[in-house]
């Protein structure tokens, strides 16, 4: 089977990593900002399915075990996000993540 | 059977500071004892170095007494517990006995915390001992900051008015010049291809460096070394940490502290980088005339008796750096026999200056004057000190001053003129200051004010007895210093 | 051929817009709609890459779980469901910080040779790497999710007390 | 048999009897007040000296080619590559030889006297213990000086002598005056010291290697008895650097004696006790600088240069202070400045090549002036001011006094037979047969045959102003009488050599010792046919002097100038020392002190602001990065980002320029 | 294949996750008294360490070693996940003591605190992914590893429930942490696009022999910063200040003192082969000098990360007003001393940077502990609220000022010797890295500022009369005395502890340095 274009792969996954990082940056409310770190965590898991696909074998087959344990591994860090954004809500009674600054200087 | 008689004396300084520590009110007795018995290893260690059976001179070529144990040993450097007196150490390590035991006893009165003073003061005693006997870089080093602790908490806890800033300003400088002294030694060890932290195997190595990396080194172990001697422009640490210094704070630092400079500065500079010193001499030459100038000139502006002690100590170590500078065996005799003196002489005017502050209250020679009458045995005891210091002979800066400036003379010709001419800018600002405290009538003098206590007195006594004695015979000295042989003083 | 390519074509541009998207609107509902046509459209490009074990994973997982669990953490820290988000708008620093970061990645793409092969894996294959050589890998996983399960329970039994 | 000469080895006893004077006075003087709180004891200690110099001089005048010396190790280096190749070495010893024992003969005579007049002197002073102390260590460190075998040694005691000075002339330290003229004093002769040192310095260096025996250096540049000095010996006559030296060698003696320009602490030194004057401030210290210069010319020699620098100051002098002598009003001061006048001459001697000439006038000054400081002294002592306009008519009540004043002032006139004709007549021939080879020298005599005049009459102005007249100008004056015999009895042993010193020079065992004091070279001058018409002339000018003196303020005359006399300016000038006082006290005062305030505010502004600077930029740019700490967790995810494209471009841009600039590693 | 001999090289794993769960069961079986899961879990962390230290060749219990010195130091045949290595173990020997310091400390906290399980679950699992990490050889396996430890110290950070200073800290972490994460992984996926290979033995061998794209210069640069973030480097460093100031006390000795090596570890592990062996010039590509080596590059890299890291760490500290966030950015910029270790890469380097490491545990980590255990007597936040504490209470202000001193590199401490060694080895280095040491002792110059600022406090201000310590009525006593009681016998011995390794490896270090040395050389000499 021939290839599919290869700088649609990685553009594709560069820029889900650039719109990840562009939501980290600019939202406030910790669940979006979950979202936006899927959203680029995808873009790695995205990456390992990519070139396995395209370096074939055993080493290719690693890829793929790769995207599967960070599928497992992302749903974790969500579920841990997720309780502190429950404990935070509680505690503050806000998830906006720029009003939480107590600490700084 | 061999004795090992330096590091006997170095566990005799701990043990002696931890009993100190740890003695609570009779910690003076403790420090006491502690001085006597240094003293005893001195004379032994005196014994050794002219023959003495049973002592392994041999080991480190060229020291007379020497004891080496293998302390950290990696594939790539390796540092052993080396030490090791030749002469030149011999003098500065009789220099701290005889300071630390008339620190000790001018001390016997000290009422704030006893304890920790007086262990403080062993300490630094213990470091400078370090210093003097340490052939290892390592080692060397790490007296060498041990110093800087006790003193630093010798002004901040037990000083003047501004002693928090003063301790901090000293700490400061100083250890940025022992790191940037570090990362010279350090690099003596490497760049001379060798892994041994041992005098004896980088002597070997970096006297073999051609002279572009040899100077490189040399400089930036002349600034480590610098500052501590102070040299001008990095030398304004030194007068505030003196003001605020308690007393036998201020002695040993100037008596002790600043001879850890021009002793590290021969030791680990001059005699084992020639061809660095010989590129970087007119550096040292401007350096040591400009201390030479600037601490002698602001003499004469100072109010604060022991401010101006300090700036003439500034004066007084610019023509031991000028001595070394010179490159010659005469002016490395001289350099050492000046800081013997200085370390002698100094420590008698700053604890006449204490004694003052002790019974006037105040150190500012404009608003007190005329205190022979009240005073007679501490004004003779400041005579005696200035005197000293201005150079007059039979007392003991006069053969190192004659010596110094008649190795200028050799090396220098006539630049010799400026260290001559500000000897007479040295006199002005002693008579002057003798004019204005001792003598003319009494003011600022308060009520009930009256000579100084016998331990003061006596600790000044055996300052001045060393300072007559060794006036009249610096043979003593200079017997010693030539007696073990030079490395590499390739003469003028 | 082409037929795949642009299929590839019209996923990319569905992922990149439901991502843009989810970040972009008001609703947070609706941000969790496309979050999960986000994920679909994910698991899609899987297939496409033959890799159907993944693109399965990736609907149960993401598509179901996560979305899930983010609908409830919306649920449980909004009052109203249809609550909006008091956005803070574009800002000119993180857009250009995100299109420099792509322009950096997309920028090594050039080191690739276009068109090389796609390799199809029998999941059976890719069943016993995961579970033999490379094991210790969902070790750590479970480990993990020890941790998380523990914490985050402990985190979240306060509120009910 | 012992004979005499068996005691020139022991000539180090004398310094040693002073330091145990010094050392017993010093201790145990506030205890000893039924000795004159010590001052007997350093009475008894001085005579002991006495017989030893005494006897040494004796032995010496017995066999004046004697040159005894004995010496130990001071220190020593061994050989080293460069200057010192055969070692280094620095003795202390002691040298007999026919100048050094005329030398200690003064020393001990005046030394024993002056010390028994102040016993009556300073009677009734406090701080007895420390006068005896310290002139006993005066002593001592004089003794040191006369018998030091090398110039090292001869320095160390120089220095000490100056610092005796400088204790002694504090004596009176509550007095702002005193204390302010001992610093100035040591200050002065500090200068001169520093060119003596680099002097030494010089000679050292240069006879390190050609000295005798295979380098001066190696047996400690002692004094070695010789026909040639070094300088015509070994370096064979002129060396610009020789010709340094020897400049710097004037200058140290003119800072002890007072020479011009150095010559303004000697009057102010008269703040201390008129014993001190007497003994250290005319007799013995001040010549020191004549003895160094001796000294220097008979072993190691001067270049035609320094002898021509050394005779304009020498003749300079002479007439200089003698003129500032005529118009003062103070009885010591107008000793002072004859002092330095006369000190003048004696550096002319030397200067022209006669070292024992200048010695010789050396000799019978320290007895004539003594004598004037003590016979000054008791008038002090009874009368309580120095003021010669308050006294007068004291030649009633001190006869002992007045004549004793009046034959030191005949000496210092230069009327034969007294001592000082003999003297400052062999020093007049000795330049004068010089002129013609060294027709430079020519103003510098006429200077100094004009001071004769001058000096004859300002000393006679003095007498006649204090013992002429019938009663003291001041009314208020206590009644004068004598001193107790302590003060009388050295004055009649002074006049006595003040009377016959002079006539030793006939006496052939003494000129024998002056002819082996000079070696080879400065033998004075046979005496011809000019030499008479010259003395004539000096006994002239003296006679005439001392009549103007008469003429003027004879019989209690007071001669006051005239407010509108054109002199008066002059007469202002010289009583403000041609403002050579001011000018020094303004350089130390302003200038010098300016120079240290500016340095002070450079120090603690600039060099250590300097440091502060860099605190407060540390702690500036602290403040400032602490603002990016901004608690908003988006923005530290912002930095990530921004550092992640940092590092790209690291990775991509920079570490390569770099590594591909410099290599790596 | 026994059990045994596959457990044996995973004893101390094993042990640990043995612990991990028994503690986690303790909770379900509601035994929560913090006495006891404390015990477990001290005792597991000891036993762990016991037999690190066995296979690392201690003397006296080198019997127990569960590998022989030939198991280990080759490198892997094929692509295993995992490999023991000597460094390695000493890593697990310093994770283990950090754990086991903060355990220690932490069986004097509230025996009747509920969460106890919680916590000590979490610490030994935090623990046994650091340990993992150590045995990494794959990279995929080290993230993985170092997300456990991530995961755990997210929740030990919001452990006190109920403080919202706590619970911003850790959302901060997490935030900061799951996009690093994120990068990493993106790093990873690239490196793994350019060699098709995730072991790192199999990756140095590549980069060694085959050049690189730029793909893999991306790579290396997301997981820079990716690892950059655990390891607290400038820029990436601004989550640690707030977290190390608003964290529990003991989890922010243990974020300072152990979790933080296992960034810098993982740094060794993934720059050290490119570092040592890729000098072969790149294939080309649109960003780079065409003639320039891979290694070169990164070390100039890590080098400007290392001196920004700690010049800025110590300009920050300077000011700072409270105790923690004080130590928090003298904890950062050793972290910057630390990476100049990996920067120069030669064997002397990376011991000097281990022992740095080592010693690090017991300086800022007991610091730490020692303040958690001072703020517990009521003593305020601010560096000012130590007034006096030097006559109040010596002991404690000796100990605290023996880990500042040390902390600031004066002699007879563990840390001047961590610090000789690694400047040392920059010197003997040599090139640019003389540089490196003189921007690093010109630094420790300027940390000793605000060390000696707390010293000065401690020791020569007198205490404020206002902060009147708990339980003592205003007025009613002397002010001067805090309350009776100290820190409790598990603190007090873990920073007894420490004050005795900060002295006697300050005096001695032979022992130490020698293994370290030894490890260092071994790992240095691994590869093709």
């Amino acid at each position: 089977m021939s290839g599919l274009p290869i700088v649609g792969f990685v553009g594709l996954s560069a820029a889900l990593l650039a719109v990840g990082i562009f939501g980290i940056l600019t939202r406030r409310n910790f669940i979006l900002l979950l979202i936006a770190i899927e959203i680029a965590m995808n873009a790695g898991i995205l990456n390992f399915v990519y070139f396995a696909a395209y370096t074939g074998g055993t080493a290719g087959l690693t890829g793929q075990a790769i995207a599967v344990v960070l599928v497992g591994f992302a749903a974790t860090e969500v579920a841990v996000g997720l309780a502190i954004v429950l404990a935070l809500n509680r505690l503050r009674g806000s998830i906006n993540v720029a009003e939480a600054t107590e600490l700084r200087r | 059977m061999t004795l090992p008689i330096l590091s006997l004396t170095i566990l005799t300084l701990l043990v002696g500071t931890v009993a100190t520590f740890l003695a609570g009110s009779r910690a003076r007795w403790v420090a006491l004892a502690t001085s006597a018995v240094f003293l005893g290893e001195i004379a032994l260690i005196f014994l050794g170095f002219s023959g003495w059976p049973g002592y392994n001179g041999a080991l480190v070529p060229g020291f007379s007494e020497s004891e080496s144990y293998v302390w950290i040993h990696l594939s790539w450097m390796r540092i052993n517990y080396t030490v090791g007196v030749d002469g030149i150490s011999l003098v500065l390590i009789l220099l701290t006995g005889i300071l630390q035991v008339a620190t000790v006893i001018y001390s016997w009165g000290e009422s704030k915390r006893p304890a920790a003073y007086f262990g403080l003061l062993l300490l630094t005693c213990l470091g400078s001992f370090g210093v003097f006997v340490a052939l290892d870089i390592l080692l060397f080093f790490l007296f060498w900051e041990a110093v800087l602790v006790p003193m630093f908490f010798l002004i901040g806890f037990w000083g003047g008015p501004q002693r928090r800033y003063a301790a901090l300003k000293f700490f400061i400088y100083t250890h940025v010049a022992s790191i940037v002294m570090l990362v010279g030694l350090l690099a003596l060890v490497f760049y001379s291809g060798s892994s041994s932290f041992d005098f004896s195997s980088v002597y070997a190595g970096a006297r073999s460096l051609s002279a572009v990396p040899q100077t490189f080194l040399f400089l930036a172990l002349f600034f480590g070394f610098g500052v501590k001697f102070p040299m001008v422009p990095f030398h304004t640490w030194l007068p505030d940490a003196h003001v605020e210094a308690p007393t036998g704070g201020s002695v040993l630092l100037a008596g002790l502290l600043l001879k850890l400079g021009g002793y590290g500065l021969i030791r680990w500079a001059v005699e084992v980088l020639p061809s660095g010193l010989h590129t970087a001499q007119p550096i040292l030459f401007f350096v040591a005339f400009l201390s030479i100038v600037w601490g002698s000139v602001l003499s004469l502006s100072q109010r604060d008796l022991k401010r101006l002690v300090a700036y003439s100590s500034i004066n007084h170590m610019g023509i031991v750096l000028l001595a070394i500078a010179l490159d010659s065996s005469l002016g490395l005799i001289a350099a050492v026999l000046l800081m013997f003196a200085h370390g002698i002489v100094s420590g008698l005017l700053f604890m006449s200056s204490g004694s003052v502050h002790h019974t006037f209250g105040s150190r500012d020679i404009a608003s007190i004057g005329g205190i022979t009458p009240t005073t007679p045995a501490l004004s003779t005891l400041i005579m005696t000190g200035s005197l000293a210091s201005l150079g007059l002979p039979a007392l003991i800066s006069f053969p190192a001053e004659f010596t110094a400036l008649l190795a200028t003379w050799n090396g220098l010709s006539y630049w010799v003129f400026l260290p001559l001419a500000i000897l007479v800018v040295t006199a002005a600002f002693y008579l002057w200051m003798m004019q204005r405290l001792l003598f003319g009538t009494p003011r600022g003098i308060p009520a009930g004010a009256h000579d100084i206590p016998w331990y003061e007195g006596a600790g000044m006594g055996i300052l001045v007895a060393f300072t007559v004695l060794f006036g009249i015979l610096p043979g003593l000295l200079v017997n010693v210093i030539v007696s073990s042989p030079i490395h590499g003083w390739p003469g003028p | 051929m082409i037929l795949e390519e642009l299929a590839f074509l019209a996923l990319a541009v569905v992922a990149l817009a439901t991502a843009l998207l989810a970040l972009l609107v008001r609703e947070l509902v609706h941000t969790i709609l496309w979050i999960a046509v986000f994920f679909v459209d994910l698991s899609a490009i899987y297939f496409l890459l033959e890799a159907p074990f993944l693109g399965v994973l990736q609907l149960g997982v993401y598509a179901g779980a996560v979305t899930v669990l983010l609908l409830f953490g919306i649920m449980v820290t909004r009052k109203r469901i249809f609550s909006r988000e008091a956005t803070t708008g574009i800002g000119a620093v993180p857009l250009a910080l995100a299109l420099v970061t792509f322009i950096f990645v997309i920028a090594s793409v050039g080191e690739f040779s276009a068109g090389a092969t796609v390799h199809a894996y029998d999941p059976t294959y890719l069943s016993q790497n995961l579970f033999n050589v490379n094991g210790p890998w969902l070790l750590l996983l479970g480990l993990i999710m020890l941790g998380a399960v523990g914490g985050a329970i402990y985190l979240v039994r306060e509120g009910r007390e | 048999m012992v004979s005499l000469a068996d005691l020139f080895g022991y000539a180090f006893l004398v310094p040693l009897l002073m330091v145990l004077s010094f050392v017993i006075v010093g201790l145990a003087g506030t205890r000893l007040k039924r000795f004159e709180w010590g001052g007997w004891l350093a009475v008894g200690f001085a005579g002991a000296a006495l017989v030893v110099g005494v006897l040494i001089a004796a032995a010496e005048l017995m066999d004046p080619s004697r040159y005894t010396n004995v010496q130990f190790t001071w220190f020593h280096l061994p050989a080293a590559p460069g200057v010192f190749p055969n070692g280094f070495s620095l003795v202390a010893g002691t040298l007999v030889d026919p100048i050094s024992a005329l030398m200690l003969l003064v020393v001990t005579v005046v030394g024993f006297l002056v010390m028994l007049y102040s016993i009556g002197y300073m009677h009734h002073d406090h701080g007895l213990p420390r006068y005896y102390a310290e002139l006993s260590l005066f002593l001592a460190a004089m003794s040191g000086l006369v018998i030091a075998n090398n110039l090292f040694e001869f320095f160390l005691f120089w220095e000490l002598v100056g610092v005796c000075s400088y204790f002694l002339i504090g004596f009176y330290y509550e007095k702002p005056s005193a204390s302010s003229a001992a610093k100035e004093a040591f200050l002065v002769t500090r200068v001169g010291d520093v060119m003596f040192l680099l002097g030494i310095f010089i000679y050292f260096y240069y006879y390190a290697t050609t000295g005798p025996s295979g380098g001066w250096a190696a047996n400690g540049f002692v004094f070695v008895r010789g026909t040639t000095p070094f300088l015509a010996g070994a370096m064979g006559g002129q060396s610009t650097v020789l010709t340094v030296a020897g400049i710097m060698i004037l200058g140290g003696a003119a800072g002890k004696s007072a020479q011009f320009p150095l010559h303004v602490w000697l009057p102010d030194a008269m703040e201390g006790p008129t014993t001190v004057s007497a003994l250290i401030h005319a007799a013995t210290m001040v010549a020191a600088g004549v003895y160094l210069l001796a000294v220097t010319s008979l072993f190691i020699g001067f270049t035609s240069t320094d002898q021509l620098a050394i005779v304009a100051v020498g003749g300079f002098t002479t007439f200089f202070a003698a003129t500032m002598a005529v118009v003062h009003p103070d009885i010591k001061r107008v000793i002072a400045y004859s002092t330095i006048s006369q000190l003048g001459y004696m550096v002319l001697a030397v200067g022209a090549g006669f070292a024992m000439v200048g010695l010789f006038h050396l000799f019978t000054h320290a007895f004539f002036k003594a004598l004037l400081f003590l016979a000054a002294g008791s008038v002090i002592h009874a009368v309580g001011t120095q003021d010669l306009f308050k006294m007068g008519g004291l030649r009633k009540s001190m006869r002992v006094t007045a004549a004793a004043f009046a034959i030191g002032g005949l000496a210092l006139a230069g009327i034969p037979p007294f001592a000082g004709f003999w003297s400052k007549d062999d020093v007049l021939s000795a330049v004068y047969s010089q002129l013609p080879s060294h027709p430079a020298y020519w103003p510098f005599f006429v200077l100094a045959v004009a001071a004769v005049f001058l000096t004859a009459y300002y000393i006679f102005r003095a007498w006649f102003l204090a013992f002429s007249g019938d009663k003291p100008r001041d009314p208020t004056l206590p009644h004068a009488h004598e001193g107790p015999w302590v003060m009388q009895v050295p004055l009649v042993v002074l006049s006595a050599f003040a009377v016959g010193a002079g006539l030793f020079i006939f006496w052939p065992n003494f000129q024998g010792l002056l002819l082996h004091g000079a070696g080879a070279a400065g033998i004075p001058p046979v005496y011809g046919p000019a030499d008479l018409a010259l003395s004539a002339t000096s006994v002239f000018l003296g006679v005439a002097g001392i009549g103007l003196a008469w003429a003027l303020w004879g019989h209690g005359k007071v001669f006051v100038l005239a407010d509108s006399s054109p002199v008066q300016p002059l007469r202002r000038l010289l009583l403000n020392r041609y403002y050579f006082k001011v000018g020094f006290d303004w350089i130390g005062a302003k200038g010098v002190y300016t120079v240290a305030r500016a340095a002070d505010f450079v120090d603690r502004f600039v060099i250590d602001g300097t440091v502060h600077g860099f605190e407060r930029m540390f702690a500036e740019l602290s403040d400032r990065l602490r603002r990016i700490q901004t608690g908003v967790v988006s923005d530290y995810a912002a930095y990530v980002v921004a550092g992640l494209i940092a590092v790209f471009v690291l990775l991509l841009f920079v570490a390569p320029y770099l590594v591909a600039k410099f290599g790596g590693g | 294949m026994d059990v045994a001999s596959f457990a044996g090289p995973f004893l101390p794993e094993i042990l640990l996750l043995a612990g991990t769960l028994l503690v986690f069961l303790l909770d379900v079986v509601r035994v929560r008294r913090n006495e006891v899961v404390g015990a477990v879990t001290v005792l597991g962390m000891a036993l762990a360490l016991l037999f690190v230290l066995a296979d690392l060749g201690f003397a006296p219990i080198a019997g127990l070693a569960t590998i022989s010195s030939g198991g280990i130091d080759t490198v892997p045949s094929g692509t295993p996940l995992y490999a023991v290595t000597s460094l390695g173990l000493v890593f697990q020997a310093i994770f283990l003591l950090a754990g086991l310091l903060v355990a220690l400390a932490s069986l004097s906290r509230p025996s009747r605190e509920r969460g106890a399980p919680i916590f000590f679950g979490l610490l030994s699992l935090a623990t046994l992914g650091m340990l993992l990490v150590a045995i990494a050889s794959d990279l995929i396996f080290l993230l993985l590893s170092i997300e456990i430890t991530s995961i755990a110290t997210y929740l030990l950070v919001a452990y006190t429930r109920r403080d919202a200073r706590s619970m911003e800290a850790a959302m901060k972490m997490y935030i900061i942490g799951a996009l690093s994460t994120t990068l990493s992984f993106f790093g990873a996926s690239l490196l793994y696009g350019a060699y098709g290979t995730t072991n790192l033995y199999a990756i140095r061998a590549v980069a060694g022999t085959g050049g690189y794209p730029v793909l893999v210069l991306l790579g290396y640069g997301f997981l820079i910063v990716g690892l950059a973030f655990k390891a607290t480097l400038v820029p990436f460093h601004a989550w640690a200040v707030d977290v190390y100031d608003g964290a529990p006390t003991d989890v922010t000795a243990f974020l300072a003192g152990g979790s933080k090596k296992v960034g810098l570890f993982a740094f060794f592990l993934v720059f050290l082969g490119p570092v040592l062996l890729a000098r072969t010039a790149p294939s080309g590509g649109p960003f780079t000098n065409g003639a320039v080596a891979l290694g070169p590059v990164l070390q100039v890299t890590l080098s400007v990360l290392a001196v920004v890291t700690m010049t800025v760490g110590n300009v920050l500290a300077l000011l700072q007003k409270e105790m923690k966030r004080m130590l928090a950015y003298s904890s950062i910029s050793q972290a910057g001393y630390m990476l100049i270790g990996v920067a120069i890469g030669t064997a002397p380097a990376l011991a000097g940077a281990t022992l740095q490491m080592f010693a690090h545990v017991f300086m800022k980590g007991a610091a730490f502990l020692l303040v958690a255990g001072v703020a517990a007597w009521g003593v305020g936040p601010l560096i000012e609220d130590w007034r006096g504490l030097g006559t109040r209470r010596p002991l404690t202000a000796v100990a605290f000022a023996l880990m500042l001193l040390s902390l600031a590199g004066v002699p007879l401490t563990i840390g001047f010797v961590s610090k000789f060694v690694l400047f040392s080895a920059a010197v003997q280095a040599q090139g640019y890295f003389v540089w490196l040491a003189v921007a690093g002792l010109l630094n420790s110059a300027l940390s000793v500022f605000y060390y000696a600022r707390v010293l000065k406090v401690i020791f020569f201000e007198a205490p404020a009369p206002r902060s009147e310590p708990l339980g003592v009525v205003a007025g009613a006593s002397e002010p001067e005395v805090l309350p009776a009681g100290g820190f409790g016998y598990g603190r007090a011995t873990a920073i007894a502890l420490a004050v005795i390794v900060i002295v006697a490896v300050g005096v001695y270090p032979q022992p130490v340095l020698g293994a370290i040395q030894a490890a260092a050389q071994q790992f240095v000499s691994l590869g093709p």
